[in-house]
């Protein structure tokens, strides 16, 4: 499945980019997650939480989703 | 109020004076209105190990933040007896002491603009993902976290 | 904040929607400021026996009520944490669809701006020794009371 | 004592004026507005409340004040 992954704030900063495209064939939420962490180890100490198709999901939750979004705390207004 | 189209709330750099009063001169055709109440997020200077915020730099994940908005207003107009409603919220950089969310609700009743407006407010700082990066005077930044 | 000379929060006719904008445009140095909280009465074209209100004619008992806007001002800014804060109310005609009533608070924090707007506008509306005459476009008149 | 008696919004229509200045000698507020029924008896028949320089008095109260004010329901914002 291709996936695009958003990054945005501070994520982005360890990233180093916005936005990638991977392909990917894990089952889970959870599973991709590693597999980032695999490509940048310094996630592991941000904190955020994950969208997928524009909704926050879990990481039990089912992959199904094209877009993928790591979200750092909200700051809005 | 389904099945309205989600409207893009972001407006680029700071919410002027201007835009904010034009805004209140539209709603002077809306004579059963009885109360408007708004509410203005400001940029503070704060200072922070000595070191003061001279601006924030806003970026949202855009597509979501609209949708969320958009849910956010539905959910004000089931909630609440308005008449109208109206977010706007800074993208790019926003200079302390300018405005970044302008958020206005208008109803016949007064009772009715206090709890909407802070369930409004409050659920947009919760609930958007929008991220803003506070940048100091010697240009180094930290990330806001709102609370 | 004691001590301060009573202000004439009375402007004549409608408060027009520039002086508002202007009124946020000179909190723009006051950089502490992260949220300000505005309420405005609008009138509204209420429609009684099949008459249609087309104005309000305010009268006041002037020096009792700037006494009690003191007061209110007073106690607010000792129960809130306010930066600041600004009473105007009209008299004389004000139109269907015009502002009458117009009170701006600042707080560093959003949750002291919402309980001190809704604090000081029922304590205007209970308080102070306003009248207001509604005006049908028969020209035939009612008095209003607050609820 | 010389009164001064201020009348606002529909108790001033009932009056026909917006101010008066008097003579008088009673001792409580109940007694004034006795007086003034006297003189403008429909004003039985609306509502207000009393200021006596400006604060807001009962009936029991004793007239103490140079400006008594007979105010109908506050209508402000």
């Amino acid at each position: 499945m291709l996936i695009t992954i958003k990054y945005f704030g501070q994520i982005a900063e360890v990233t180093q980019k916005e936005e990638e495209s991977l392909e990917f064939s894990g089952v889970l939420i959870s599973e991709l997650l590693e597999h980032i962490y695999s490509k940048y180890n310094a996630l592991k100490n941000e904190g955020f939480q994950i969208a997928q198709n524009q909704e926050l999901v879990s990481l039990e939750t089912k992959l199904s989703g094209k877009e993928i979004a790591l979200l750092p705390p909200f700051a809005g207004g | 109020m389904t099945n309205k189209k989600i409207k893009n709330v972001f407006r680029q750099g700071a919410i002027s004076s201007e835009f904010i009063g034009d805004s209140i001169a539209k709603h002077q055709t809306k004579t059963s209105i009885g109360a408007h109440n708004i509410f203005l997020g400001q940029v503070r200077a704060d200072i922070i190990d000595n070191k003061t915020v001279s601006a924030i730099e806003y970026t949202a994940y855009e597509d979501m933040a609209n949708a969320k908005f958009h849910d956010i207003r539905e959910t004000a107009f089931e909630k609440f007896e308005l008449t109208c409603m109206h977010i706007y919220h800074s993208l790019g950089t926003v200079k302390a002491g300018e405005i970044c969310l302008f958020v206005f609700v208008s109803s016949p009743r007064r009772k009715v603009v206090f709890e909407a407006l802070e369930f409004i407010v409050e659920a947009v700082k919760a609930d958007v993902p929008v991220f803003g990066k506070e940048i100091f005077e010697d240009e180094s930044h930290q990330w806001k976290v709102n609370k």
